[in-house]
């Protein structure tokens, strides 16, 4: 840009018309300015797309298809002794319940006088849900006084039927598909016509633990969202206080030297560690070594915090280098110690970068799975873990650990549940930003 | 601790998985906790000692290792107990609108290996479509998605079908000619790198996704995958035979392996219920031919009864050996 | 040097170069500048003196627009440059401060080496063809600024590793260096001794052949030595106006009178 | 749980001695705070360090060497040990007493130990893989390791392990998504910090950061899906240059996306906390904003942008399911970026997680991986760290 | 106000409050004190006087180790407070500080309220029992330091949004409020007007009676009125140090004396 020439005297221009040289200048700011808003636009456009991919594929997890039928509950199957001694009781098992719901689906289809053309008894007994029975159990061994009496139960359908009315499975595919057949998708359309099947608002996706890949229906996030929380209060508790600790130390107190530098090198490389490595040393450290359980959110905490932890030693750094040394200068005018100093006029002043760490660090270790891999976090858990402390030390499971499980899963149904256990996971990853970011915001100050 | 921990392969995840449901929800014994990480990660943890922190049960989809029997044993794992649950079977299915598919094994190695015979002479493998092997084959470009070789799956393709194919059409002749006996071997078993093989180092549903977003490609995938996606997939059959639960448990259907799962015998008595888990897991209720494993895709074990009284009397490794 | 000498020297120019008519300023609710109105000259030196936050710096910084960066600032009224409103919405801030620089009040060197502060502007604006002639703006700015023989020799040390005095010379030696139309000059004097004072002045009489100069300073013997014309300030308000002989002769405004005179501040 | 209760009563008789010494102190003092060496919450704080500090270390080391021994003595122990804490900083509780000193040295102790941290986690991390790593080595031979040029394992043995079409597949990725990344997350910060409103600002940053937060599956799963045929038809095929779904420019510009809010939010903190006398000096001499930004701003940011581009070339690096689903599998020396290849990680979690026998070298691979990648990353931050050194411009 | 009274104060104190033995600051490489020598008393007012880039800020900052924060810099040499070297491994600089209070050449105001900025030296130092007290000690403060009157109703707005004479004031002000025993203050009336000039100095007077001042002034006027001793540095030496009326009228060094008529910069 030296190659504008210029005599002596500058002619005179007027400032409302910009001279070639400040044209060109100000074309440059103009593209500048548009590359800005064009890397805005286009990150903004990104997340959107991915957004809409999630939410289109994952809202519809939220609703599941019921079918509400009587079902007789015979004694003489459940109860052979008749004197409803729940040790008896609990000896029958799941299958005759599935049974016992099987004749009631039998039974409610020959009153309702319900005809379908090719409709197998397999398309009937696939209908419900695997997990009816087990529920019906359960309410009968809560209640033996049940057994004998006919009950209105209110039982989850198969995935494929639930699909149907999710405009997942189609009368087309359904003919090509083993799992289900153009005639069971007929029935459940005359059920839903006699109004005893419906697609509901589905709060137990939010609260139930994990099922087998057999009934992908009942599959939901409650036990994958304790455990995310448990870790997260771990790695809250710990990164941010150690990291934080950490930076302050080696940007503000450390002496100049190898030693320093050594850890500096160190920190940014830990940032570079794979995160499955950070399992690798879970494994190695916190259970062979220290003796945690496994499959425990203690364990996936703390192989977090060692992960999210360069994250902000490095975000923290960089947000304390860039406090002016006047600052720093002025408080000590004054009498204030050093540390005084950085408590009170440094550290406010950095805040909003090392909430923005916490912020990126947090989002990084909510959404990992590698390594959990190797701590047994990445597993198939169903009974809820107590509250902490704990619940800490009780097996559980994982947000991302459920979406990768899920998306794994034979059952495209699980597809839909991955894609609303990620929702799910999008929502707790705002509320825990939510406060940084409304503290950031309150942080901000140019001086 | 209260819960039984498992650990191991992904293959048999699923059917450990609807055991533990099944376990939790019939008896008084909390649902076991079933990990995933691969058979050679669940049987190192399975390994590394004996004590509450360290698994009961590792799932593997292939037998444990000498070499790993040897570490366990250095851990002081000295009583395992082997349990076979059945076998998965390994198919071939293409997008279902696409081109059906009769194949061979020799097909197969004409088709994916890094070189073939040519008239009678060793050449790198030239095919491009599946009619230049075979005109009967639809004229289509190959693609191939394998397995990576991460997966046990892969090894048992490589050596049913792949090194099957290599001896079938007697290419296996010529390499042992050219190369001698050691490098033959691993000539009939390499694989050609040009991007017509295609490694997957996911699992089923990346490969058919693959398939989805390019239709021209042929997967590999156990058969209870293929099974819940009928509608999405169609199967090729491999020398004519279909596969299916009844022709794999007969043995027709060459491609096929056992899957296990190993208990650490030290911990029954000390973990509540390890012992009503691994009878329940091998119960006829649920590993015959008529449970919920083999609706879902397991080929049940024909000599599932021995196996219930080896488990019975906690036979070990050792004991049986 | 502690003289309290007023130049005879004639106001011969009249020609304006800046016209302030009616200027509002305010930081919010604080209403900082009220009902200015002003002519600045060309090729004039124009003091402007007043008491500490009385909205000297505002009012210049109104002259180039610089108050535009802060936030809360808000400005009405009409300013002239040549004839032109330079709050027009087709005018460029941008050209309008190449023609008006400034140095501020708080030195403030860019983190760069010395050479490179003062060649930021020449740079920026292509005013040097060759790197010999860059070398030649840069010597010429910083002998300007009599910072030149402290630093000759270590041009390539950062300009904030200098002291406050030196900071504030380099910043001067920086605007000089871009050949501003008009210079606003924010007490450019005030971490200087009296040697490097009278420099800074010689280079503002200088400066003051081609071009138009306005300087806040809170010496009165400087605006006297120095300016030909001098507006006094008082609470936001310009109370007078005028030659700077008359100013401080025979101020008309009682409020001009006392501050000269030293009562009040 | 005896433990939780121990630790509840240290935390109570720290609490104790916080009020108690500081109502002492000031007592000493004869109610003026003024005669005191320190503020009297110091003093409390010196207490409460002072009773609670010993104790619970001692749980802690407890908790570690011995974790399931019976706990009872060394709760007892540990109670002692804070009553005699307390005792302690009673007694020394005077108004001469630099209680300020005192506790400052216990926090500056703290710091010393929380970025200690960083090194147990790195000798933690070395330690857990050296073992495995030697194994390996002893199995297969290290030239071959480090310069062979396949990478094919088998299940039988015979396997070849060359790590360079790794090193070369991640070194490209990466390569091609900080491409993607950093000039994208660069602009938006400069952006947002200088040019937006602060409504704006507020909006997107957050928004933006959302980005870091989705599932990499997801990421993955559009790579796979969208990204890759749609490179694959409209730039691959066309251009000649290959027909595979898979490539290294799909996950490289995937993977971009997802490090844009690394690179953005760091960087707009960063440029923010530039002093505004900056800015003001390059404008007042005419320089347009964006001259501003590039020739004072962002080298005055230089060390922190740094940082955030480091932190997003280590995301790059560590990134598994982006790389499998949209590069592939296949552990290729290419130049053409619409090939399929893959990184280290990627292959150190396959091996890791796979179906080998688990003393074979086909898994051990994974440890002498981890371990190189560890010491390549090493070298780079070591550069990285002398780079910033040389160019940077402290401002004030 | 313009006048170069030098007032016939007599030196009475002779208790030496601080006293710098051979001192050598290094920068990096550059040597910017050399071999300084000096006895500060007590209960007295001395004036650094030299030209910029001499050292004068340099010196100041050894006196209450504010050199420590700068990385490249490096002292050498002996300077004791009260008979206490003050660069001994058990002197905490903390501490030192508090008695030896420091006002920067450039304002440096916390971004925090204009109050919180008063209150802090106080409240770290327990200066205050209790909320009352704290605000009369900043209102005592803000009035010494002549800012009271501007910033009584907007104690809450930041620092930073004063005007430069009004943040050179507050730091007085932030200084003056920790009641230091030794007061060092870097040119602290540059950006001051006349009026607010004096005042200044008529703090300085007053702080006088308790405590010893060094003050950094570039005016030798401002030097002269309110100093009783005066060093005059040059090129890192200290040159000449004696009472203020001796220099003034009759400086034994010939440098000295070039400076003072204007003859050296
Ligand atoms: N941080 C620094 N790094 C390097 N050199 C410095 C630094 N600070 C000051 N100097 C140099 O040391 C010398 C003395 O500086 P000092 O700030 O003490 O001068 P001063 O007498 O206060 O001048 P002024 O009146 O201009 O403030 C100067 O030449 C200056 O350039
Ligand atoms: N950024 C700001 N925000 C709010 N108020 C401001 C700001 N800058 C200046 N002011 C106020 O506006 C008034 C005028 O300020 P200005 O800086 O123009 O004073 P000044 O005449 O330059 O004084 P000084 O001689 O002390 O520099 C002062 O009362 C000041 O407190
Ligand atoms: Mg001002
Ligand atoms: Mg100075």
């Amino acid at each position: 840009m030296s190659d504008a020439s210029l005599d002596g005297a500058k002619p005179r221009n007027s400032l409302l018309v910009a001279d070639p040289h400040t044209r060109k200048r100000n074309a440059a700011e103009a593209r500048f300015r548009a590359y800005g808003l064009g890397a805005i636009v286009i990150s903004m456009i990104m997340l959107v797309i991915l957004l809409s991919t999630i939410l289109g594929g994952g809202v519809s997890a939220f609703r599941q298809t019921y079918l509400e039928i009587p079902v007789a509950l015979d004694a003489a199957q459940l109860d052979k002794n008749g004197n409803r001694d729940p040790q008896d009781i609990r000896k029958i098992l799941t299958l005759t319940y599935g049974k016992i719901l099987q004749q009631a689906l039998e039974q409610t289809i020959a009153d309702k006088g319900i005809a379908i053309a090719g409709l197998s008894d397999k398309d009937v007994t696939g209908m419900i849900s695997k997990e009816a029975s087990a529920q019906l159990r359960n309410r009968v061994l809560a209640d033996p006084e049940l057994i004998g009496q006919t009950v209105t139960a209110r039982v989850l359908v198969n995935g494929r039927v639930d699909g149907y009315y999710k405009g997942r499975v189609s009368m087309e595919s359904a003919a090509r598909d083993a799992n289900t057949s153009p005639a069971q998708l007929q029935l459940a359309d005359a059920l839903k016509a006699q109004g005893m099947l419906a697609t509901q608002w589905n709060w137990s996706f939010l609260t139930s633990p994990d099922a087998s890949d057999q009934r992908p229906e009942a599959a939901g996030v409650g036990i994958a969202i304790l455990g995310s929380l448990y870790m997260m209060l771990v790695v809250l508790a710990l990164a941010v206080p150690i990291g934080v600790a950490a930076s302050i130390y080696l940007e503000e107190f450390a002496p100049q030297n190898r030693w320093t530098d050594i850890i500096e090198v160190n920190i940014s490389n830990l940032a570079a560690v794979p995160s499955i490595v950070f399992g690798i040393l879970g494994l190695a450290a916190f259970i062979n070594f220290a003796g945690l359980p496994q499959s425990a959110p203690i364990v996936g905490g703390l192989v977090l915090t060692l992960m999210t932890l360069p994250t902000i030693i490095i975000a923290t750094r960089a947000a304390l280098k860039a406090v002016p040394p006047s600052i720093r200068d002025a408080a000590l005018g004054v009498g204030a110690s050093k540390m005084q100093s950085v408590f009170h006029h440094v550290l406010p002043l950095a805040m909003p970068g090392i909430l923005t760490g916490t912020i990126i660090g947090l989002a990084q270790a909510l959404g990992e799975t590698a390594p959990l891999l190797l701590i047994g976090m990445v597993a198939f858990v169903r009974n809820v873990p107590s509250a902490p402390p704990d619940g800490l030390f009780e097996p559980a499971s994982a947000l991302p650990v459920q979406v990768y499980n899920w998306t794994q899963r034979a059952d495209p149904a699980f597809i839909e549940r991955a894609s609303g256990a990620i929702i799910v996971l999008l929502v707790f990853l705002l509320c825990m930003n939510l406060l940084a970011i409304l503290l950031r915001r309150k942080f901000e100050r140019r001086w | 601790r209260e819960q039984i921990q498992v650990s191991g392969s992904s293959t048999v995840l699923p059917y450990a998985t609807i055991v533990a449901e099944a376990f939790g929800e019939n008896t008084d014994f909390p649902t076991p906790v079933v990990e995933s990480g691969g058979s050679s990660a669940g049987l190192k943890k399975f390994c590394e000692g004996v004590g509450e922190n360290t698994t009961d049960i590792a799932n593997a989809s292939r037998a444990i290792k000498d070499s790993e029997i040897e570490a366990c044993k250095a851990n002081g794992v000295t009583d395992i107990m082997e349990v076979r649950i059945g076998y998965d079977g390994i198919v071939f299915a293409s997008d279902i609108a696409g081109n059906d598919f009769q194949f061979t094994p020799a097909d197969w190695f004409n088709a994916l290996a890094a070189e073939v015979v040519k008239d009678g002479k060793v050449v790198a493998n030239p095919h491009t479509k599946w009619s230049e092997i075979r005109a009967d084959l639809p004229e289509q470009e190959i693609l191939a998605f394998v397995p990576g070789t991460k997966h046990g799956t892969r090894e048992v393709f490589e050596e049913k079908v792949i090194a099957a194919g290599c001896e079938e059409s007697g290419a296996a002749e010529v390499f042992k000619a050219e190369k001698g006996e050691d490098e033959a071997e691993s000539a009939c078993m390499a694989l050609r790198t040009d991007g017509k093989s295609i490694d997957i180092d996911g699992d089923y549903t990346e490969t058919l996704a693959r398939i989805q977003s390019a239709k021209n490609g042929i997967g590999i995938f156990g058969l209870s995958f293929y099974e819940n996606n009928t509608d999405k997939l169609k199967v090729a059959t491999i020398a004519g035979v279909q596969p299916s639960t009844e022709s794999i448990a007969s043995g027709e259907y060459p491609v096929s392996r056992p899957l296990f799962f190993y208990v650490k015998k030290q911990h029954i008595g000390t973990i509540p219920g390890l012992k009503e888990f691994t009878e329940f897991f091998v119960s006829d209720e649920l590993a015959g031919a008529e449970g919920p494993l083999a609706a879902y895709g397991l080929v049940a074990d024909p000599e599932l009864a021995a196996t219930q009284a080896a488990v019975a009397d906690e036979k070990t490794m050792a004991t049986a050996q | 040097m502690n003289d309290m000498r007023i130049l005879e020297r004639a106001v011969e120019q009249t020609e304006i170069k800046i016209s302030a008519r009616d200027v509002q300023v305010w930081y919010g609710d604080k209403h900082a500048i009220k009902d200015v109105d002003v002519d600045l000259l060309d090729k004039t030196v124009t003091a402007f003196i007043g008491p500490s936050g009385c909205g000297k710096s505002t009012f210049l910084r109104c002259l180039n627009r610089m108050n535009d960066t802060i936030d809360i600032s808000r400005v009405e009224g009409k300013i002239t440059l040549d004839g032109e409103d330079i709050y027009d919405k087709r005018v460029d801030p941008v050209q309008l401060r190449a023609r008006v620089g400034m140095v501020f009040q708080k030195p403030n060197p860019f983190p760069k080496s010395i050479y490179d502060n003062v060649a930021y502007g020449p740079r920026i604006h292509g005013l040097a063809r060759s790197r010999a002639e860059l070398d030649e703006i840069v010597e010429k700015s910083l002998r300007g600024a009599a910072l030149w023989n402290e630093v000759k020799d270590r041009l390539n040390d950062p300009g904030t590793g200098l002291s406050g005095g030196q900071q504030q010379r380099l910043c001067i030696a920086r605007a000089v260096a871009t050949q501003p139309e008009v210079l606003l000059m924010d007490e450019p004097c005030s971490a200087l001794d009296p040697i490097a004072t009278s420099q800074v002045e010689e280079l503002i009489d200088q400066l003051r052949a081609e071009f138009s100069v306005v300087i806040v300073t809170h010496s009165m013997q400087q605006a006297a030595r120095v300016s030909q014309k001098t507006a006094f300030f008082h609470l936001g308000n310009l109370v007078e106006y005028g030659n700077t002989d008359d100013i401080f002769t025979n101020p008309r405004d009682p409020r001009t009178e006392s501050y000269i005179s030293g009562r009040i501040g | 749980m005896p433990a939780s209760w121990t630790l509840l009563i240290v935390l109570a008789l720290a609490g104790a001695g916080y009020f108690v010494t500081r109502a002492r102190v000031i007592a000493q003092a004869g109610g003026d705070v003024r005669r005191l060496h320190s503020r009297p919450s110091y003093h409390g704080w010196n207490a409460a360090l002072l009773t609670a500090l010993p104790a619970l270390f001692l749980i802690a080391i407890w908790r570690f060497v011995q974790p399931a021994a019976n706990v009872t003595p060394v709760a007892i122990l540990a109670l002692v040990l804070a009553a005699a804490g307390l005792g302690l900083a009673l007694m020394r509780s005077a108004p001469g007493f630099r209680a300020r000193n005192a506790v400052e040295a216990t926090v500056k102790g703290l710091l010393i130990l929380c970025s200690s941290i960083a090194i147990l986690t790195t000798a933690g991390i070395v330690f857990s893989m050296l073992f495995e790593t030697g194994q390996f080595f002893r199995q297969y031979p290290w030239h071959d390791f480090f310069f062979g040029t396949t990478w094919s394992p088998r299940f039988g043995g015979g396997s070849q392990l060359g790590i360079l079409p790794l090193l070369w597949g991640t070194l490209y990725i990466s390569l091609i998504a900080l491409a993607v990344s950093v000039p994208i997350g660069l602009f938006a910060a400069i952006y947002m910090s200088e040019y937006a409103t602060p409504r704006l600002r507020g909006v997107a940053k957050p928004m933006i950061e959302v980005l870091a937060g989705i599932p990499t599956i997801v990421y993955g799963l559009f790579a796979l899906i969208t990204v890759g045929p749609m490179l694959r038809d409209w730039f691959a095929q066309p251009l000649g240059l290959g027909s595979s779904g898979s490539s290294v420019m799909t996950a490289g510009l995937v993977m971009g996306i997802m490090l844009i809010p690394f690179v953005s939010s760091l960087s707009d903190d960063i440029i923010n906390a530039v002093p505004q006398s900056l800015r003001d000096g390059a404008l007042g001499l005419g320089s347009t904003q964006s001259e501003t930004v590039r020739k004072v701003v962002l080298p005055a940011a230089l060390p922190g942008i740094v940082g955030a581009v480091l932190l997003a070339a280590s995301r790059a690096i560590g990134e598994t399911m982006i790389v499998v689903l949209g590069a592939g599998a296949a552990a290729r020396m290419d130049l053409n970026p619409f090939e399929a290849m893959t990184t280290i990680t990627v292959k150190i979690v396959s091996q890791l997680t796979g179906d080998n026998d688990f003393a074979a070298p086909e898994t051990l691979v994974a440890f002498a991986l981890g371990l190189t990648l560890f010491v390549i990353t090493l070298g780079l931050n070591i550069v990285a760290l002398y780079v910033v050194r040389k160019y940077r411009e402290q401002y004030e």
